[in-house]
């Protein structure tokens, strides 16, 4: 590394170079899990990055995407290791490199930005101090000039007024800014490839919109190469020019995006693909997830890993392991019964509508809600902080209410609010006409075994150390209903009710993948039978398919059990295919409600216009796919 | 009470569902059984069956005073020699590591309850929290062995003196552990789904949150009990200890402190046995740590 | 910050009035009187009884208590009943030698602690580390006695490079005040280090997993700088709590490394007070040490807070 | 610059007196101001700063000090004075025999807690010849009355309530206090105006409170340190064979510990089991293997320097478990039990746990009370003793009627052992008012208490420690007065 480079981004790098700048060749990482065995994470994954290209690696949870990223800056967590293949960078096998060049190679050739920026951030140091570490570490000039840089790269990544903002702490910036920041340190050794893991999946639409159009301009203006790891296909659309789909721990298909999400050709990526809510599908259609569950990479499979849950299947899938083969225009998919298809695959099935009860009288009401948390601190004389601030809505049997808002505009409070979690500040609450906001222990009682709530963590929202089965008769327990016998008989019921297996019960919930700790997290609320389930993001941490089997579980359990739903999420698309009605927050209150379409295709508030406006749409609309 | 059909009794406890499946191992055994544990463990059981058994390993009185003085290892059955009184040395140090255990393992614990009692308490109420903080404070404030010496003074010697001013300097430590752990764990996520769930907040805090807060104690308690052998070293020095001529580790070593350039031995033992059962407990206070932060 | 003082003040108050009559009562409990100590081992009853009334112990307890704490509030401590002097010259006296040992000890105790800590959790030398784990247990199981005599017998007598005892004060002559301060302070310290160890290397073990250590690793930094300026300042906050505590500790250690290397502090003061009955040493002193005590955590509720930025003052 | 000193150590030949130096005692308890007057834990200081009357030389005969002769009247109730006119106070003030009378008078003040404050309440009245000449009148004739002269410090009359706090110590001693810090060390220097001329040869004495004997030994081990009488018996093996310390014991020892027995308390009550207690003890092992071995297992309180000291005395009592069972059970006894309250000093617990298994033996099971010294003192003093226990006393290594008058085990008329006997009083009181000390008669009154003291065992001596002196080989001249005060009158460094 010199010291001479001053120029702010080392001159406009001209676009496209056609030179291979990454390689990976057969790369194969293994864990070792909690049992000693080894975990195959990723199996003999290859692709190819040029100068300033955009690659985009998709695939539901676990399928190891983050796992080849990481793999490939060498920067395996915990007991990871490459047990096979090559990683060349500019002709150089990093597999090979020792301590020392890697580190010389990541900042500086390699960028990475992770997934949360709320906990990739120091929070002792200063966004300076951030920045001034990683050009230190690159040999960038003196302290004044590190600083001079250290503001240009925030300018750089739009967060304003920066000279002065150099010297803030992270908890002095939103989430979004925090990602910004992220990316400014990514940027700061200005490295050839930026890779970018899941950078938007915590942020909400808005956001999410800003951070993309960062980095496809960075990637335009600097040719930067980025591989953008994401389980949201809108993200990957409107960002990437080629991607790849990972099922499995295995690539199953790769290619231009436009056409691998026009025409897949893999089952599992149709899936995937049918399994993403449009924003355009109206209210009360059904989503279609990918049946059956993920493979376990800790019991590899021999043949197709996705040949069970695969509806075309055949028996040559499940004996032996598909190759990557190109089929036309530089798509290539691990699908042997793919190169024989010539129509394209069809996709989802019509998207259905589901049926579901007319909503009838109002549950639950809230008048003026408002709350306020009050100040921390060591003097706790801060002032407080109003999360809501009059917020009213009503809540009819049988209805979904969808909630929208960015982060902090207080969803999860009112949630809480609604769900007795925590007392309100100010208003009336009333359940079937009759006042609960204050309620006097029996009242509590009711409201207790009436309005249940599913929370946003499926993980901190189970105690760790309770069994599913004590988890889910916790509040059978508590409420006094049923007996011992009848407890376990109803655990069992409500297992299988969420598509779980009444076995499960013995088990812990670490156990459990998100999406089935989402589902005991359910299982929990419905225990009471209550009327009314309060649903804070309850799919925001899972991916698509994942996303699909809940949603379509709640709309089902609505439609047998008559529950009135509170559906809480920053996904737009989401809320409107599941809700009757929806309600945007911003700031603390409601600045819109109505019907869901009328709420999607007429909005009001130009805060509900800039969250239409930002949502991705996953793919261009093409012929072949019925909307 | 009067319930006789046993399907109305509310049944409370455990869902039997957890009983009958093959439950995971509690972490705190998965801790003790990685190797670190098993050390760990092994040493300590080293030490604490060899003060339990110590009557088998030991033919002599450790009181009983032959009338050799001061003799080398090995001499006339002595396997260690006996100290100035003629005393045989492996019999004191094994009946020490028995008086040793016998008074930590009764103070520390009493002391962790009541840390613990105390810091339940400052959890029922802000005004209760303030009163506690100040009691810990107030006890963290004495210098301890200046404690040990008024303690001893007003009560006489003997080991209730000694256990109560080890209990006492751990009622804090525990205390403000617990009392964060509560603080902590009362604001997690899966407490306020318990609440909603229904579970009553005396509830919460037996099922959900002490078994969650109680983590780092568990690990406090390993670092306790090495620190409570150091105090009671201490007090045996300041002539404030167990009453003579019963013998702990720290007397035998205040009475080989005379020899330690000419009759090494004499320190080595007890010396040897208190590394032993503190390296022993650091490593598995060690291992549960590892466990409990997975 | 100042309001935070501010609040924190009554109960700080509050720890020292209950520490009062706590110091107070203790006292009087405790068997034996200064008249007796000062009678001597061959006096007679009538002897002491003269004393008792001339030191005003036949006073009623709260007539005591409130010439006590009179005298306190006058700046006034009397003189001391046994040892001789004015108490507040003896306080003076030892203070200055206590809190040079204290800051040795703390010194120490901070470079050891941090060396242990550091090492422990990341030295890639097997070897290393189970080096510094069998120098901790060491410096945890071996009594302060032990360590005392032994450091004594290497470096005083075997080898003669440092005095075995005694003390220069540090503005008299600081060169040698430093070869007496070297022993005593390593030898208090040397337990305080380990617990300090241990709590640092958790700390860092911890950090070390935190996603912003990834974050920096990522981004190329070295190791050495990712240690110390990325993991170390956010191991540090619990640290300073238990290094808070540990102040107590070696200031309570003090009365036995003092004694060993006759170190004459506020340790030997107190011991003696105590041993002699000198009820306004005692008091004083003890009173004393409950106050610094309350500053102290005082302080590090703020080094807390100063460490940490996302505790504000406002 | 290093804090240890490099001088070269070799025991340099002994070529005479040289003016010069500083001598550094350890010493492991502080110099007690509070205390001066009476028999203090640490007594060093007091020739240094002060002077006594008179001397004695081993054999308990008076030399001059202060006094320069002394004539008794025929009827023994007065003697006279001759004071040296040529002394002065460290503050330039002449030395008078009114200094005396002061001296006397304030050893009566029960404040000053003196243990000679019997023998100086018999001095009933003074008679001043001059400045330099005084006569003593008193009451009855005491046979101690040199043991006075030679504990009495002459004080400054004027400064004594500053002496009593520490402030001032105005004496007429070879020392001048330059410094007392408190808990750290007392620092003395020449007096240049010191009536012995050319002395002392020393620049200045530096007392070091070492209060752990480890550490004290390790100063003089390292040489920072020149003189200690501080080293426990156990300990004295490391410092023997050093070459550069040498190792000097006085036949006057260092007091004795004995077993003391509550009288009032049954079946203490009975001489009988007192005696077979006596019987018990194994004094040899005790000495071997609780003192290291320095001292003298004795029966009586003897040590060897005593007129009183006799071999019969000495083992009137020996090792005899059979014969203490016959006479325990002879007085109707095979299992005895009782607490025993002990210093809880490491030297006081290993004589206590020595005690305790021979008595143990015996069939007299004893539980040990270790006790803090206020507390011990407090029960001695107020007569709260539990059956046994075991304590040193003083007072034997001078006339042996000021033991039994001064030292309070031995009180004839109140002891801790609450023992009375009108036998007792009447020997003791002959002992003490019998004229003249030396004479055959006297001997046989004092035989007549030890007698007594042994018969009865309500005290038990068990042996006396040894005043054991270890020091510099650079360092000659050095003494000690029979209360322990440190003389370094003709001491030097080479
Ligand atoms: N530190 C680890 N120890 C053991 N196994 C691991 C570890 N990290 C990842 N794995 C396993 O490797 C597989 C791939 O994980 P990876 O994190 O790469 O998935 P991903 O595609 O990034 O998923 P997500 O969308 O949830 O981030 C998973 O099955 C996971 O269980
Ligand atoms: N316990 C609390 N104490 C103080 N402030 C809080 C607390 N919980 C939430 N807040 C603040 O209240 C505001 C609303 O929080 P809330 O969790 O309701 O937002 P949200 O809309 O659910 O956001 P997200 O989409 O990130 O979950 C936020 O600014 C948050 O910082
Ligand atoms: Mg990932
Ligand atoms: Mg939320």
């Amino acid at each position: 590394m010199t010291t001479t480079r001053t120029s702010p981004l080392a001159g406009e790098r001209a676009a496209g170079v056609d030179a291979e700048l990454l390689e990976v060749r057969d790369l194969s990482v293994e864990f070792t899990g909690a049992d000693g065995r080894p975990v195959r994470a990723v199996r003999d994954v290859s692709f190819t990055l040029r100068r300033g290209e955009t690659l985009a690696i998709v695939g539901e949870s676990g399928s190891g995407k983050s796992t080849t990223a990481f793999a490939a800056a060498r920067m395996l967590p915990g007991t990871g290791r490459v047990t096979g293949g090559s990683v060349l960078l500019d002709g150089e096998d990093l597999v090979a490199a020792d301590e020392r060049h890697l580190r010389t190679v990541r900042g500086a050739r390699i960028g990475m930005i992770f997934q949360d920026p709320m906990t990739s951030l120091n929070p002792v140091l200063t966004a300076g101090r951030h920045l001034d570490e990683v050009l230190r570490a690159h040999g960038y000039g003196d302290r004044a000039a590190r600083r001079a840089r250290a503001a240009e790269l925030l300018g750089l990544v739009g967060i304003p007024d920066p000279e002065r903002r150099l010297d803030d702490h992270p908890h002095r910036f939103s989430g979004g800014q925090r990602q910004r920041i992220l990316i400014a340190m990514a940027l700061a050794g200005e490295p050839d490839v930026l890779i970018a893991d899941e950078p938007t999946t915590a942020l909400d639409a808005t956001v999410q919109d800003q951070i993309l159009n960062l980095l496809t301009d960075l990637n335009r203006r600097t040719g930067t190469a980025l591989v953008l790891i994401s389980h949201n296909m809108g993200v990957v659309a409107r960002t990437c020019a080629r991607v790849l789909v990972m099922y499995g721990g295995s690539v199953v298909e790769d290619g231009p995006t436009d056409r691998v999400l026009t025409r897949p050709r893999h089952p599992y990526t149709a899936g995937l693909l049918a399994a993403v809510p449009r924003l355009s599908a109206p209210s009360g259609t059904r989503l279609t997830g990918i049946p059956g569950s993920p493979p376990d990479p800790a019991r590899p499979t021999e043949g197709c890993a996705f040949a069970e849950r695969c509806a075309f299947a055949e028996d040559g899938c499940r004996t032996a392991r598909p190759r990557l083969v190109t089929l036309d225009d530089g798509v290539r998919a691990a699908c042997p019964p793919a190169a024989a298809r010539t129509e394209p695959l069809s996709g989802p099935a019509a998207p259905e509508r589901i049926d579901r009860p007319t909503p009838g009288g109002t549950v639950l009401a809230a008048e003026n809600i408002r709350k306020v948390y009050r100040g921390r601190g060591l003097t706790g004389r801060t002032k407080g902080f109003t999360a809501l601030d009059g917020v009213s809505l009503t809540l009819a049997a049988g209805e979904t209410l969808g909630i929208v808002g960015e982060s902090g505009s207080g969803k999860s409070t009112l949630a809480r609010v609604l769900a007795h979690a925590h007392p309100s500040d100010g208003g009336t609450l009333r359940l079937r006409g009759q006042d609960i906001t204050r309620p006097s222990r029996t009242e509590l009682r009711e409201v207790r075994r009436a309005v249940q709530m599913v929370f946003q963590d499926p993980y901190a929202s189970l105690n760790p150390r309770m069994t599913v089965g004590q988890v889910v008769a916790e509040p059978l327990i508590s409420l006094g209903l049923g007996d011992r016998r009848a407890r376990e008989q109803r655990v069992a019921e409500l297992l299988r009710q969420v598509g779980l297996d009444p076995s499960a019960a013995g088990r812990h919930p670490r156990a459990f993948s998100g999406g089935q700790r989402q589902r005991i997290g359910i299982a929990r609320a419905l225990a009471p039978e209550p009327t009314v389930l309060i649903c804070d993001e309850p799919v925001s941490a899972l991916d698509v398919s994942l996303q699909a089997g809940i949603v379509n579980l709640l709309g089902d359990l609505q439609r047998d059990l008559g529950l009135a739903l509170v559906f809480i999420a920053h996904d737009l698309a989401v809320v409107r295919q599941v809700s009757h009605r929806i309600a945007v927050m911003h700031n603390g209150r409601i600045v819109e409600t109505g019907s869901a379409d009328e709420v999607c295709e007429n909005p009001r508030d130009p805060y509900t216009r800039a969250l239409l406006a930002a949502a991705p749409e996953p793919v261009p609309v093409a012929p072949g796919v019925v909307v | 009470m009067t319930t006789t059909t046993p399907t109305a009794g509310a049944v409370p406890g455990t869902a039997p569902a957890a009983r009958k499946a093959p439950a995971r191992r509690h972490p705190y055994l998965a801790a003790l059984r990685t190797p670190r544990g098993l050390t760990g463990l092994a040493l300590v059981a080293l030490i604490v069956l060899g003060g339990l058994f110590a009557p088998l390993l030991s033919g002599h009185d450790p009181t009983a005073q032959s009338g050799l003085g001061l003799a080398a290892p090995g001499t006339a059955g002595h396997p260690l020699g006996t100290d100035d009184l003629g005393r045989d040395l492996l019999g004191r140090v094994l009946y020490g590591i028995r008086t040793d255990l016998g008074v930590i393992a009764l103070a520390v614990p009493l002391g962790a309850l009541l840390g613990c009692l105390f810091a339940l308490l400052a959890a029922a109420h802000p005004v209760a929290d303030t009163a506690v903080q100040r009691v810990f404070d107030l006890i963290l404030a004495f210098p301890g062995l200046i404690l040990a010496l008024a303690v001893t003074a007003v009560l006489g010697p003997g080991r209730l003196p000694v256990i109560l001013v080890i209990a006492l300097a751990e009622i804090p430590v525990f205390g403000r552990q617990l009392r964060g752990g509560i603080l902590v764990q009362r604001e997690r996520e899966y407490v306020v789904a318990a609440r909603v769930g229904g579970t009553s907040s005396s509830r919460a805090l037996v099922r959900h949150i002490l078994p969650n807060a109680a983590d780092p104690l568990v690990v406090q308690l390993a670092l306790s009990l090495t620190v409570a052998v150091f105090l009671e070293g201490a007090m045996s020095f300041l002539g404030v200890g167990v009453r003579p001529p019963e013998p702990t580790l720290g007397s035998v070593l205040n009475q080989s402190m005379p020899y330690l350039a000419d009759a090494p031995q004499f320190a080595a033992g007890p010396l040897l046995a208190v590394t032993v059962l503190v390296l022993g407990l650091s490593l598995v206070a060690d291992a549960l740590n590892r466990e409990i932060r997975r | 910050m100042r309001s935070y003082l501010l609040k924190r003040l009554p109960s700080a108050l509050l720890v020292l009035v209950l520490a009062s009559f706590l110091i107070f009562g203790i006292l009087r409990l405790v068997p034996g009187d200064p008249a007796s100590a000062l009678a001597g081992p061959d006096a007679d009853t009538a002897t002491v009884a003269a004393i008792r009334e001339r030191l005003g112990l036949n006073e009623p307890l709260f007539a005591q208590y409130g010439s006590w704490i009179g005298g306190l509030i006058s700046g006034d401590l009397g003189p001391s009943y046994v040892i001789g002097g004015d108490t507040a010259d003896l306080i003076t006296g030892g203070l200055g030698a206590t809190v040079e040992l204290t800051l040795g000890a703390l010194l120490f105790t901070v470079l050891l602690g941090t060396a242990f800590g550091v090492l422990g959790a990341t030295s890639r030398s097997r070897g290393v580390r189970t080096a510094v784990r069998v120098v901790t247990t060491g410096a945890l199981a071996v009594p302060s006695f032990v360590t005392g005599v032994l450091l004594v017998l290497v470096f005083s007598v075997a080898v003669r490079v440092l005095p075995s005892g005694g003390r220069v004060p540090l503005l008299e002559a600081p060169d040698l005040s430093v070869q007496y301060l070297l022993l005593p302070s390593l030898c208090l310290a040397l337990p305080s280090a380990a617990v300090l160890g241990r709590y640092l290397k958790d700390g860092i073990e911890r950090t070390l997993g935190e996603e912003y250590v990834r974050t920096a690793t990522a981004a190329g930094i070295p190791p050495r700088r990712l240690l110390w300026r990325h993991a170390l300042p956010n191991a540090l906050p619990p640290v300073v709590t238990v290094l808070g505590m540990q102040i107590g500790q070696l200031l309570g250690g003090a009365v036995l490394v003092e004694a060993i290397f006759a170190w004459p502090g506020l340790g030997q003061l107190a011991e003696q007070g105590l041993v002699r009955r000198d009820y306004p040493v005692v008091q004083d002193l003890l009173l004393l040490l409950v106050t610094v005590f309350v500053l102290v955590q005082l302080l590090t509720d703020l080094v807390y807070a100063w460490l940490d930025p996302r505790i504000r003052w406002e | 610059r290093s804090a240890v000193s490099a001088s070269s150590y070799r025991a340099g030949d002994d070529s005479g007196p040289r003016r010069g130096g500083t001598v550094s005692v350890a010493i492991n308890s502080d110099f007690t101001p509070s205390l001066l007057f009476s028999q203090s834990s640490q007594p060093l200081q007091n020739r240094l700063l002060f002077n006594t009357l008179t001397r004695y030389d081993d054999a308990l005969k008076p030399h001059p000090e202060l006094a320069t002769s002394w004539t008794y009247a025929k009827d023994g109730r007065s003697v006279t004075l001759k004071l040296r006119d040529d002394v002065t106070y460290h503050d330039g003030r002449r030395f008078t025999a009114d200094d005396v009378i002061f001296a006397v008078r304030n050893l009566q003040d029960p404040q000053r807690a003196a243990q000679l404050r019997a023998t100086a309440a018999a001095i009933t009245d003074f008679e001043k010849r001059g400045d330099h000449e005084l006569v003593l009148k008193l009451a009855h004739p005491v046979t101690n009355l040199f043991d006075l002269f030679e504990f009495m410090i002459i004080p400054d009359r004027h400064t004594v309530e500053q002496a009593v706090t520490g402030k001032t110590l105005n004496g007429t001693g070879p020392f001048r206090l330059k410094k007392w810090s408190p808990g750290s060390a007392l620092s003395l220097i020449r007096n240049d105006r010191y009536f012995k001329p050319g002395r002392p040869y020393l620049d200045a004495v530096e007392l070091r409170v070492i209060p752990q004997a480890e550490a004290l030994i390790s100063s003089l081990r390292s040489g920072q340190s020149h003189l200690s009488y501080q080293v426990p018996g156990k300990s004295i093996r490391t410092v023997r064979d050093n070459p550069d310390l040498v190792v000097t014991t006085y036949d006057t020892g260092a007091g004795a510990s004995y077993l003391g027995v509550n009288t009032t308390i049954a079946p203490f009550d009975d001489k009988t089991v007192r005696q077979a207690l006596a019987w018990s003890v194994d004094r040899d092992r005790i000495l071997k293997q609780s003192l290291g071995g320095y001292g003298l297992a004795s029966a009586a309180p003897w040590p060897k320097s005593s007129p009183a000291y006799t071999e019969a005395n000495r083992t009137h009592y020996t090792y005899d478990p059979a014969k203490a069972r016959r006479l325990l059970k002879s007085a109707g006894h095979s299992r005895l039990t009782a607490p025993l309250l002990h210093l809880n000093s490491p030297e006081s617990t290993a004589i206590a746990e020595a005690v305790q298994y021979d008595l143990q033996q015996a069939g007299v099971r004893v539980t040990l009370q270790p006790t803090d010294p206020a507390t011990a003192q407090k029960k001695l003093i107020s007569q709260d003793m539990p059956a046994l226990w075991t304590m040193d006393h003083g007072f034997a290594q001078v006339q042996p009627a000021t033991l039994a008058v001064s030292a309070y085990p031995f009180n004839e008329a109140k002891n801790t052992s609450k023992y009375r006997s009108e036998h007792y009083t009447k020997v003791v009181r002959e002992a003490w008012t019998a004229a003249g000390a030396g004479t055959a008669r006297q001997h046989a009154l004092e035989q007549h208490v030890s007698d007594v003291l042994l018969d009865e065992a309500f005290i038990i001596d068990l042996v006396v420690q040894g005043s054991v002196q270890v020091a510099s080989s650079k360092l000659h001249g050095v003494t000690l007065n029979k209360f322990m005060y440190l003389n370094l009158d003709d001491a030097y460094l080479v």
